[in-house]
This record gives C-alpha cells, sequence and structure tokens, in this order.
C-alpha cells in the first residue's frame, strides 16, 4: 500500500470513528441521565434503545427546511456547519494509539503528527465559536443573538485560562506536538506516580477541565443555550438537519476535548506501571494501545454527562468572574511557579 | 370593645351602616370619604394589610322578586332596602386585615351606574394596584390616581364588561385577533 | 425604585470552593445511576422501581377512580338507568344528555323501572370527571369506572352513547374491574338515628320515592334548625 | 404582626433612562409555565423595567361560579391552583360551610387537615423542582417528582382522582382515610424525607446554587407587607405570618409545629421555607394521624346538609394558608342556590403584581429564577 | 421494479417510506404547551413517572422550529388564541397536534366569555385526549395512537402528489 492510500485510510477510519462516537454518546448521554434521574430513558428504538439516534436523524433529516424570512440567508445556512467542522478537524492531530505494524509497515495511529498540533488545536476550537456567533445573529432573533453574545464572551475569555493551563504541560515537555507530550507522559514521576500531566499539574488540570467544560457549552456553563433563559438560544430558529448539525458538533466537541484531556493529562494510550509492547505483539499492541485511549476518554466523556446532570448553570456574570476573576489568576500564578520549577530543575 | 364598637369609634360621622354576618363584620362608608376613612383604620384601626378588593354588581339582586321572606337580619334588612329607591348598582368591598389582632373587617362602598368611578387606594397599600385594575376590567369602575388603569384579564379591545349581571355567561362571541407588531 | 435587604451571607470554605460539594452532588448521582442501572437488568417490565413502562407495566388503578362512564345493569341485566336526568343537572360542564321515555312494548323486561332513557349520551370531551353525576344518580346506575384509555382520532367518537357505556360495564364486569359498593358515609345528625340509616341506605340504593320525600324533610330540618 | 428578624434595606435599582431593548418574554417559554408574560426592557443583560402582562389562562371561573350551585363549583375549585387541588376545595368548602353556620365533624377535619398538608407537601415539591430545573439542575426535579407520584397515589385511592381531586363535599369529606394511607404513611414519611435530603445534597450548599440565588431579589418585609404578600413569600422576607397560627381553623390549633423564616426575601430564603415547610407538614400529619386514630372508627365523617343548598343571604370572607399563601373566597349569598358573587383571593396574585419591583436591576436569569421562586400558578393568578 | 411511491406498489420507495416512518415515530419530540392544569400531569408523564422518553419523546424544546408534536395541554382562551396559531404555524412539516384535556378538546366546563371552545377550530387536531386531566397513562396512550397514525403515514406519496398537483398548476 502507498502512503497516501494508507493516510486516507486513517483519514476515513478517524473521521467514521469520532463520527459513532458522538452519536453513540448522544444516546449515552439520554440513558445515563435518565439513570441518574430514576427513569429508563429511549429504550424503543432498536435494543435498548441503540437506534434512537439513528431514528433522530432520519427524522431531522426529513424535516421541512425553514429559513427564517428575516433571517441573513447565507449566514445562517453557514453557522452550523462551521460549528460542527472545526471540532472534527481538531481530531486530526490527535494521537489515538501508539503504531501498528502492518505487513512490515510502521503506521502511526494519528492523521497526521503536526508539530504545532497544540497550537492546531487552540486555533481550531476558536473558530468553532464563529458557528455559535453567526448562527446567533442571522437568526435575527433576540434570544439567538443573547446566545450568541453570551458564547463570544465565555468561548473567548476561557480560551485563554485553557491556553495557561495547557502552557504549563508545554513546559514540562518541552513540545508542541501531542504525540511527543504522551511520549514523554510514560514511566512514573516522584517514582510511585505515573508520570502524567494530571499527577504533575493537578492545579492545570483542574482549571482546563472548567475551561473545557465552558469550551464545550455543558452545563454549569450552557448559557449559549441556556434552555430555561434563552428558549435554546442561539439555535432558537433552527430546525431540521441544521439543528441536528448544532446538536451532533456539540458531541463532537466533547470527542475531541475529552480525547485531548487524555493525551495532555492522562498519558494518552499508555497504562500506568505496564509497559504493553513488551509483551504484546506488534499488531495487538496497536490495538491495545487505541483501547487503552478509547477507555480513558470514554471515562471523560461519561464525566462531562455526570457533571451535566448534578449541578445547576451559572449566571452570565459570575461566568465571566470566575473565568477573569479566578481562573486566569490561578492559571498565571500556576505557569509562573511551573516555569520557576522548570528553571530550577534543568 | 368589640370590633364593630372601635370601628364605629375610628369611623365617627362617615360610617354609613354596619352589618355582621356570619362573624364578618362589613363597613359602608361613602365614595367621597373613603380614602380618608380607609387611611384612619389603617393608621388608627390598626387594619394595615389589605387582603383584596372586589366590585359587585347588585343589579339582579334588587330586580329579583323575593320568593322566601326569611327572619335573617339580612332578610329583614334587604327587604327595608327595597322600599326605597334603588340603591345605586356597583359596590366595590375592600377586605381588611388586622396584621396584631388578626380581625378583618369588609368596608363597601356603593358606586352609582351613571357615575363610575372612585380614588384609588394605591397610595395606601400597593397590594390594590392589581385588584382594582380587575375591578375595571370586569365592571367598568374607574379609579382615579391609579398609576395604570388599563385592562388586566382581558386583552385590551376587549369591550365589554364581563362580570357585570346584564353580560351572557357564553360571552357575545367576541374574538381577539392580533397585529403582530409589538411595538 | 425598590429598596432592597443588604444582603450578607458567610460562605463556608467547603462552599467556596466549588468543588467539594460538587463531589458530594456527583456522588448522590453515581449512586442513583447505578441502583437504576442494576435495577435495569432486572427481568420484566417493571425494572427500574420508579418507572412504569406504560402499554406493558400499568399502575394499579384505585377502583374509584374517576374514569370513563358506564351505565350499570342489575344481577338480571336489567338496566337502572330511569332517565330522570338527575346526572344532566348535577353536571357542571353540561356534558350528559339525557331523554326519559318509556319501554316499548314487550321490552319491558330489559329495564328495572318502569321508565328508561330513550337518549344517554356523555360527551367526554366536556367531561371533567368530578363524579357530581354518580353522587346525584338516584339509582346507582351512571358510574365513572377505571377506564383512562380514551384517546381517539375523531372528536366525534368521544361522545359515549348509551351502547358504548352498556358495553363499558359488560367490560369491566368482564374483567371483574367494577367499583366495590361505595361505603355508607357516617354522618353527625341529630337523633332520631332512623334518618341516619335511612341516608345510608340511600347511598347505596334507593327507591325514588324515599329520595323525593326526604328531601323537603331535610330542608325544612335545615331551615328551622 | 411586625417584623421579627430585623433587615437593613436599602434603595437600590437603574434609572429608566436611555435607549433599551424591548424582550418579550412568554407567554409561550420555557420558564413562564405556559401562560404567564413579561414584556422587559433590558440593558445587556440588566433588566430596566419588567411588565407582566396576565390574563391569557382567564377562564370566568368567577362569572362561571355565579351560574353553578354550591355544589357544582367544588370541582370548579380544582382548576385553580391546579397543584395543590385540595387546599382550593377545602378552602371553598369551609367558606360555604361558614356560610351555612355549620361545622364539620373533627374525623373529618383531621382528614382535610392530613389531606391538605399532602398537597401542600407536592405543591412545594413541584415548586422546588421547577426552580431547580429553571436554574439548569434537572435531577432533583425528577427525584421529588417521584414523591409527588407516591403522594399521588393517595390521593386517587382515597378520592378517586390525582390532580383535580373534588375532595370531599359541603359538610365534610366522603370517604375515610383509604387502607393506602395506612399502609404507605410510615415509609412515605421517609421517602419524602429522602428526596428533600437528595436535593438539599444536590443544591443547598453548591456554590453555583448560591450564587445564583443568595441575595437574588431580596425584598424587605414592609414592602412585602404594603404589597400584600402572604405565604412563604411574605415568611421569606421574615415576617412570620402563617394562617395556620394566626388564625387557626380545622385543629391547626391542636397540632405543634414551627413556622419557617427567612430573613431577606432572596429566591435563597423562599426555596428554604419551602424546603422547611415541606418538613413541618410531615410532622403536623404526623400529628394529625396520631389524633385521628384516637377516634373511634364509625365517628361521623360529614355534618347533615340538605341536598340542595340555599345558605342564607350574607357576605362571608374566609381564608385559609394555601401552599402559595392566603387563598380566601368571599361568598355572597342571596339566599338562592346559586352563590350571588364569588370572589377567589388567590395567593400569587397580590405576589406577581410587585414582579417589577422584584426583578428590576437584576438580570434576565434572576429573572427567572424569582419567576419560579414565586410559584405563579396561572390558573388561580388569572382565574 | 417500479419507482413510484403509489401505496403497495414500488418495492424501494415504500421502503423508504417505512424507514422515514420509523424515524419519525420513534422521534416524536414534543412541544409541551401546557397552559392549565394538564400540564401538570403533562409533566408527570415526561417525568421519572411514566418516562415519555422511552418513545423517544425527548429533548423538549421551547422552540416550535425544533419540535414535532404540539402537545396542548390546557385551556386556550381568546387571548391566547392568537399565539397559538402563531405557534403552530412557526413549527416545521410534518406536524402533529394531540390536544390534552377537556379544555383543549372542546372548552370543558369552562363555557365561558373568555374561553375558546375546542382548539380543533383553530389548528388541525391529530388525537384527543378527554378528561379532565387525562392521567399520564392517557397521555402516554395517545402518544402511542399518535405513533401509530405516524406510521400508518405515506409521506412520500404525499409529496409527490404535491409535487404533481403543482407541476399540473403550472401547465
Amino acid at each position: 500500500m502507498a502512503d497516501w492510500q494508507i493516510e486516507l485510510i486513517k483519514v476515513v477510519f478517524i473521521w467514521a470513528w469520532a463520527l459513532i462516537i458522538a452519536v453513540v454518546m448522544t444516546w449515552v448521554e439520554r440513558r445515563a441521565s435518565a439513570m441518574m434521574q430514576d427513569r429508563l430513558g429511549p429504550n424503543r428504538a432498536g435494543p435498548f434503545g441503540l437506534l434512537q439516534p439513528l431514528a433522530d436523524g432520519i427524522k431531522l433529516f426529513t424535516k421541512e427546511d425553514i429559513i427564517p424570512e428575516r433571517a441573513r440567508k447565507i449566514l445562517f445556512v453557514l453557522g452550523p456547519p462551521l460549528f460542527a467542522l472545526p471540532a472534527f478537524s481538531a481530531y486530526a492531530v490527535i494521537p489515538f494509539g501508539d503504531k501498528i505494524v502492518i505487513g512490515g509497515k510502521e503506521i502511526i495511529l494519528q492523521v497526521s503528527d503536526v508539530n504545532i498540533g497544540f497550537l492546531f488545536i487552540l486555533a481550531l476550537s476558536a473558530i468553532a465559536v464563529y458557528g455559535l456567533v453567526i448562527g446567533g445573529w442571522a437568526s435575527n432573533s433576540k434570544y439567538s443573538i443573547l446566545g450568541g453574545l453570551r458564547a463570544t464572551a465565555q468561548l473567548i475569555s476561557y480560551e485563554v485560562p485553557m491556553g495557561l493551563a495547557l502552557l504549563t504541560i508545554v513546559l514540562l515537555d518541552g513540545t508542541f506536538s501531542l504525540r511527543e507530550i504522551v511520549l514523554q507522559q510514560q514511566g512514573t514521576f516522584l517514582g510511585f506516580l505515573p508520570n502524567w500531566g494530571f499527577f504533575k499539574q493537578p492545579l492545570g488540570f483542574i482549571i482546563f477541565l472548567v475551561a473545557a467544560y465552558a469550551e464545550a457549552n455543558r452545563v454549569p456553563f450552557d448559557l449559549p443555550e441556556c434552555e430555561s433563559e434563552l428558549v435554546t438560544g442561539y439555535h432558537t430558529e433552527y430546525g431540521s438537519m441544521r439543528l441536528g448539525l448544532y446538536l451532533f458538533g456539540e458531541y463532537v466537541n466533547l470527542v475531541t476535548l475529552s480525547a485531548i484531556t487524555v493525551c495532555l493529562f492522562f498519558g494518552g494510550w499508555s497504562l500506568p506501571y505496564v509497559d504493553m509492547s513488551k509483551f504484546l505483539g506488534p499488531v495487538s499492541y496497536g490495538i491495545a494501545s487505541f483501547f487503552v485511549f478509547f477507555f480513558k476518554q470514554a471515562f471523560f466523556l461519561f464525566l462531562f454527562v455526570w457533571v451535566r446532570w448534578t449541578v445547576p448553570r451559572f449566571r452570565y456574570d459570575q461566568l465571566m468572574g470566575l473565568g477573569w476573576k479566578a481562573l486566569i489568576p490561578l492559571g498565571l500564578v500556576n505557569l509562573f511557579i511551573t516555569a520557576l520549577l522548570v528553571q530550577l530543575t534543568t | 370593645m368589640s370590633l364593630k364598637e372601635r370601628v364605629a369609634n375610628i369611623l365617627k360621622n362617615d360610617l354609613l351602616e354596619i352589618t355582621e354576618s356570619k362573624g364578618d363584620v362589613c363597613v359602608e362608608i361613602s365614595r367621597q370619604t373613603l380614602v380618608n376613612a380607609l387611611k384612619r383604620l389603617k393608621e388608627e384601626g390598626g387594619f394595615d394589610f389589605l387582603s383584596d378588593l372586589l366590585g359587585i354588581d347588585n343589579s339582579d339582586l334588587y330586580a329579583k322578586p323575593k320568593k322566601k321572606k326569611k327572619k335573617t337580619e339580612d332578610g329583614t334588612e334587604q327587604e327595608q332596602e327595597e322600599k326605597g329607591p334603588p340603591p345605586p348598582r356597583f359596590e366595590v368591598v375592600y377586605l381588611l386585615l388586622s396584621l396584631s389582632t388578626n380581625e378583618r373587617l369588609q368596608v363597601r362602598v356603593r358606586v352609582p351606574e351613571d357615575d363610575l368611578e372612585l380614588p384609588s387606594v394605591t397610595s395606601l397599600w400597593r397590594s390594590a394596584n392589581w385588584p382594582e385594575r380587575e375591578t375595571f376590567d370586569m365592571f367598568g369602575i374607574r379609579f382615579n390616581g391609579h398609576p395604570n388603569m388599563r385592562r388586566l384579564l382581558m386583552w385590551d379591545e376587549f369591550q365589554d364588561y364581563p362580570l357585570r349581571k346584564d353580560y351572557p355567561l357564553e360571552g357575545k362571541g367576541e374574538e381577539r385577533h392580533l397585529n403582530y407588531n409589538i411595538a | 425604585m425598590p429598596r432592597r435587604p443588604v444582603v450578607q451571607k458567610e460562605y463556608t470554605l467547603g462552599e467556596r470552593v466549588y468543588l467539594v460539594e460538587i463531589a458530594k452532588g456527583l456522588k448522590l448521582t453515581w449512586k442513583h445511576f447505578l441502583f437504576n442501572i442494576k435495577a435495569s437488568f432486572r427481568q420484566g417490565p417493571h425494572t427500574v422501581p420508579t418507572c412504569w413502562q406504560y402499554p406493558e407495566d400499568r399502575r394499579e388503578i384505585a377502583p374509584i377512580f374517576r374514569g370513563a362512564h358506564m351505565l350499570k345493569l342489575n344481577d338480571r341485566g336489567q338496566e337502572l338507568c330511569v332517565g330522570c336526568g338527575m346526572c344532566a343537572r348535577a353536571c357542571p360542564a353540561k356534558c350528559i344528555t339525557v331523554k326519559r321515555g318509556k319501554p316499548a312494548e314487550g321490552e319491558e323486561e330489559k329495564y328495572a323501572g318502569k321508565t328508561m332513557s330513550v337518549v344517554f349520551e356523555v360527551d367526554m370531551l366536556r367531561c371533567i370527571f368530578c363524579g357530581n353525576c354518580e353522587k346525584a344518580c338516584p339509582k346507582g346506575a351512571i358510574v365513572l369506572g377505571q377506564d383512562y384509555e380514551l384517546a381517539e382520532y375523531e372528536p366525534a367518537l368521544c361522545i359515549y352513547d348509551k351502547e358504548r357505556l352498556l358495553a363499558n360495564f359488560q367490560k369491566a364486569k368482564a374483567e371483574g374491574r367494577l367499583k366495590p359498593p361505595p361505603k355508607p358515609i357516617p354522618v353527625d345528625a341529630p337523633p332520631p338515628k332512623k334518618k341516619v340509616a335511612a341516608k345510608a341506605n340511600m347511598a347505596v340504593k334507593a327507591g325514588r320515592k324515599q329520595g323525593v320525600e326526604k328531601q323537603p324533610n331535610e330542608q325544612k330540618d335545615k331551615e328551622t334548625s | 404582626m411586625a417584623k421579627e428578624i430585623e433587615t437593613v434595606c436599602i434603595t437600590t435599582g437603574p434609572t429608566e433612562v436611555g435607549d433599551y431593548v424591548t424582550l418579550n418574554i412568554g407567554p409561550i417559554h420555557p420558564a413562564m409555565h405556559g401562560t404567564l408574560r413579561v414584556i422587559t426592557k433590558t440593558d445587556g443583560e440588566t433588566i430596566i423595567s419588567a411588565k407582566p402582562e396576565i390574563g391569557y389562562l382567564h377562564r370566568g371561573v368567577e362569572k362561571l361560579g355565579e351560574n353553578l350551585t354550591y355544589s357544582q363549583f367544588l370541582p370548579i375549585t380544582d382548576r385553580l391552583n391546579y397543584c395543590s387541588a385540595i387546599c382550593n376545595n377545602v378552602a371553598y368548602e369551609m367558606a360555604v360551610e361558614k356560610l351555612l353556620g355549620i361545622e364539620v365533624p373533627p374525623k373529618a377535619q383531621l382528614i382535610r387537615m392530613i389531606m391538605m398538608e399532602l398537597a401542600r407537601i407536592a405543591d412545594h415539591e413541584v415548586c422546588v423542582g421547577i426552580l431547580g430545573v429553571d436554574l439548569g439542575a434537572l435531577t432533583p426535579f425528577f427525584y421529588l417528582i417521584i414523591q409527588r407520584e407516591e403522594i399521588y397515589e393517595i390521593f386517587e385511592w382515597h378520592h378517586g382522582a390525582r390532580l383535580t381531586n373534588s375532595m370531599g363535599a359541603i359538610g365534610g369529606v366522603e370517604a375515610d382515610l383509604p387502607d393506602r394511607f395506612h399502609e404507605k404513611w410510615p415509609r412515605m414519611r421517609d421517602s419524602i424525607r429522602k428526596a428533600n435530603d437528595d436535593t438539599d445534597k444536590l443544591l443547598t450548599h453548591n456554590r453555583i446554587w448560591m450564587d445564583r440565588t443568595v441575595g437574588v431579589n431580596a425584598f424587605c418585609g414592609d414592602d412585602a407587607l404594603n404589597w400584600g404578600f402572604t405565604g412563604p413569600m411574605l415568611r421569606a422576607c421574615g415576617v412570620k405570618r402563617d394562617l395556620r397560627k394566626n388564625e387557626p381553623y380545622l385543629l391547626y390549633d391542636k397540632v405543634d409545629f414551627d413556622i419557617p423564616a427567612g430573613k431577606h426575601g432572596d429566591v435563597f430564603d423562599r426555596y428554604m421555607v419551602r424546603m422547611l415547610e415541606m418538613e413541618q407538614s410531615v410532622k403536623i400529619i404526623d400529628q394529625a394521624y396520631a389524633m385521628y386514630k384516637e377516634l373511634p372508627e364509625d365517628a361521623p365523617l360529614m355534618k347533615k346538609v340538605p341536598k340542595i343548598l340555599r345558605p342564607p343571604a350574607g357576605q362571608i370572607y374566609h381564608a385559609i394558608e394555601s401552599p402559595n399563601g392566603e387563598l380566601g373566597f368571599f361568598i355572597r349569598s342571596d339566599g338562592s342556590d346559586k352563590p350571588y358573587r364569588i370572589k377567589i383571593r388567590p395567593p400569587c396574585y397580590m405576589v406577581y403584581q410587585a414582579f417589577d419591583d422584584l426583578v428590576k436591576g437584576e438580570m434576565i436569569s434572576d429573572l427567572i429564577a424569582c419567576l419560579s421562586s414565586l410559584n405563579v400558578i396561572a390558573g388561580e393568578l388569572d382565574r | 421494479m417500479k419507482f413510484q411511491a403509489i401505496h403497495g406498489e414500488g418495492w424501494l420507495l415504500t421502503k423508504a417510506e417505512q424507514l422515514i416512518n420509523w424515524g419519525r415515530s420513534r422521534s416524536p419530540w414534543p412541544f409541551p404547551y401546557g397552559t392549565a392544569c394538564c400540564g401538570i400531569e403533562l409533566m408527570c408523564a415526561l417525568a421519572s413517572g411514566y418516562d415519555m422518553a422511552r418513545f423517544g419523546a425527548e429533548r423538549v424544546a421551547f422552540t416550535p422550529r425544533q419540535c414535532d408534536v404540539l402537545i396542548e395541554a390546557g385551556t386556550i382562551t381568546k387571548k391566547m388564541v392568537p399565539v397559538l396559531k402563531r405557534i403552530y404555524a412557526q413549527m416545521a412539516e410534518p406536524k402533529w397536534v394531540i390536544a390534552v384535556g377537556a379544555c383543549a378538546c372542546s372548552g370543558g366546563v369552562f363555557r365561558t366569555y373568555s374561553t375558546a371552545q375546542g382548539i380543533g377550530s383553530i389548528i388541525p387536531v391529530d388525537v384527543y385526549i378527554p378528561g379532565c386531566p387525562p392521567r399520564p397513562e392517557g397521555i402516554l396512550y395517545a402518544l402511542l395512537k399518535l405513533i401509530d397514525k405516524i406510521e400508518a403515514d405515506h409521506p412520500l406519496y404525499k409529496q409527490r402528489s404535491k409535487v404533481v398537483e403543482a407541476l399540473e398548476a403550472a401547465k
């Protein structure tokens, strides 16, 4: 197989995989939330209701497509894909496994190992905001525009603490490449802890996680949608598959964010204390590393769901207050101390 | 001192009539002295809480021929009223409450049909705000000095006053049409 | 401009740092989650104890639940309704139409009383299921049953005629879902005790005559007392 | 009844000058409970003014009451505050009984008390649950609604309906406590407490919840009295006033319970008052049930009343403490079998008219929180 | 094989119709237009005890653009009629309406000056539920009836006949 063929297969595979996780996530979200709330959740479409997302998809596809008369039509159409696509693209630089040897060829389980993968992700997540803002503005509805405004302010101000938290990891590992970072996180730290970003940077992790929640518009930071205040916020005027893209984009976002979390703070595909490559064959090692990564990712996906159904949501000004008054100073202090320690130890 | 006596002491000459039914004391005062009398009741009598305010259309009550002659207090009273010229059609009842003694007092004012106006008591109790609007909405009694004398329950274009006795229960077939230009 | 009290509330340290209380909350939802996950693997439609999976797993309906109406037959299969129209008068929604008539020649056996209802219609769309008709009926003929699956595509189907009401009764009888006879209500009344018994009887089943006779008596009692 | 808890009040709020965005909220809006509408002027997210518009559920109940007999009107009262229909039923029955001049037997009074307190719990559960939903915490709502289902089951077995109960009749109640109640109550008491505990764990000390509620829409006690507030709303402002204590009816003077009161009248205090009141209701039911057990089994349930009620002419006002506050019925009778005029004094009507004052200067999110904590029930608001 | 969506003919399009119906019937997102008492029972039907979400009727959104089934629970007063009309007009096709309870079906006990006597004369209604209010089971039963109705629908055939009509009109 030529290289480009392998690359193509990888691209198709990772897109499909991200899609599948996102689709399954919608089902998990509904069933898990139901279980937390002492009820059952969708269980009629297919076994255990697993086909529920499919049914929703079919329904949304065949629904009438309404573009409000006074909406900005081009922007209205542009909004949803602009929101959903960057999250997909960000998945390209995530190493979802170590490497696999097939037919004597060593294949890296990553679409492309960009040496600035880190910045790429930050840039893409900034683009996704436009999807919300454009959607909110183009709808020509007051609720939508409020949602869009909230999205802008929220996502921009949480980008900063997120960046600060990520910078500490960069400082520690000395690279922007996600693959390099994961490789650096193998082994142990202080002799008994896994050498993960989480143990080296607990504060950074918390800041990152909070910022990730805000980035993904999840409760307690789901102000742009805010069911009870803004009807459904920025996508109030959207129906049919455009709405589907927004909802779906949200889950793809979750998938990407949880993948980043795993890469940066939880050692990617590696298991703590155990080096899988020593006792597994080249093929099975590749598969095993893939699944290790997946299970770690699944935990964070579940955490997203779990937190959502537990806490109330912030108020707009409190949210900004938390971002600017708590997370950014904390992030700066954390960055400073980390820099100092790195400087002292090397 | 019983409630009746106390109220009579406070109201003095403003008191037109005092009745009691099943323990509920009802005082009648005239339109002209209404705000003053209520103010005195509030400040001197301790009736500092306005529970509610309501209108009554008495047209049916006086028009109806009495089927049975009852020997209760109220019955004889009403027969006496029937002898004179028909009393004013509308009546507004203020339900007062004393928070310190937990006594309740009804104050009623009669409003003739040709001059449907009353002074507003929103300056005394802000709780009279919506009840007064509702009384206007349902009976057409205007309250002078009310900050926002508009219809409350029915829509603005509605013409009639539904709780009047001559308005049919099932309405006159009004429909609401909305032009969507929200100013 | 409104006046507002100055609010000063001290937050404890645990409250201040967000995470402690959120962790407690997460623990609670996790407990519910685990419990329900375990429960959902149980056999049968009623898995999670707090959720009734409606079409397969139905809740027990109280025997006195006020659902769809039915017209009762007595043990010999005769219609109890005499078409007096008391129910129609007692109904606040005015949803019952009754027309009184004499049974046709040779059909007297079908009816318990000397008269019967020629037309008996209940407009289910109007009905508010308050049970006033049941209370008003001197013969105990109209009863609110347990049926609650009343949805229809067409409003016309929701107007129950006499056949439908009788069929409701037959169905309920076949399924053994008949309402138990009402318990006599203990009434606080001055002696003689005869009247208490009479009232209690009336609630169950009483001749129309008795009812008519009793009413003015009662009223007189009331007025003199 | 003076204010017992002192708070310092200051005048604050935005000035109504300038060009603002008009935002129409409702009547179909997730937080507007279906029929409320508020027209707000906003400066960014800050509310400059909020004018509630009501009447979207005005069904002409009072006019209808003039055209129905006394016993026919009873089912209509269910549809006022449909979250706790029994309180409406009992309030109306007691008003008519006052007009007739009869007193119901003690057993009936106890049953009424038990059922009313259950209804109060159910009402508060919905209010707290909806408050949670509107502030983004959905899960407590589901825990509370299950308790409500249990309470409904008892209602259903007692008088045959879940929501619009039409409980009892004028002169007493028609059925003794059902077996279900005897079986279930000991367990239910615990499960009600557990559901409240769960809600408490998820919300009360959560900083996000506290930030959203503490100090939001704080209101002064004397203002509240002037506006005609009653019930939990008034108690949250620090005025300990409860008709069950102040003007005892039924057998409330024979049971021992506290009146929970807040301090600032903010959303948090209202929430806490409601939570604590549920606890008190459980206590009242326990005591009433103990008293009930002492009565003989065949004790009378009904006072003898004629089939067609013709109360003597006169006008009365009778009020009880419904879950939302003072629920009063003013009835004027002209001696016929239909009331001449019925006026209902709904508690949330008085509270909701102060809405502009309550939310002025707060943010849109606070408006939602405020509205949910007021527990405005459109049925009794518009009648 | 005929590529025509006539009922009973055209295997492919019949299958497609079945697929569409399957999707639509398993994901009827409700618009809870709960105005009065029935709204509370609707809430119970949506909440834990009965859990309407089992049928896919989840994601309660209050924006008409995103919903399929308008569950009209409660009284519609004359003041509300224009709002209801507008909400219905804003919903995207295909849309269905369930009228819950006596007030929505016929005005119920409120035969008064301010109450609209049923929503059937205002917007098309698919399923009527008597009851005041109906039990949550009654609401679920109606939802199941609606699902049956959706499954018996011929969306593509309808679409085709619409197109045909439009073409003929153009001629």
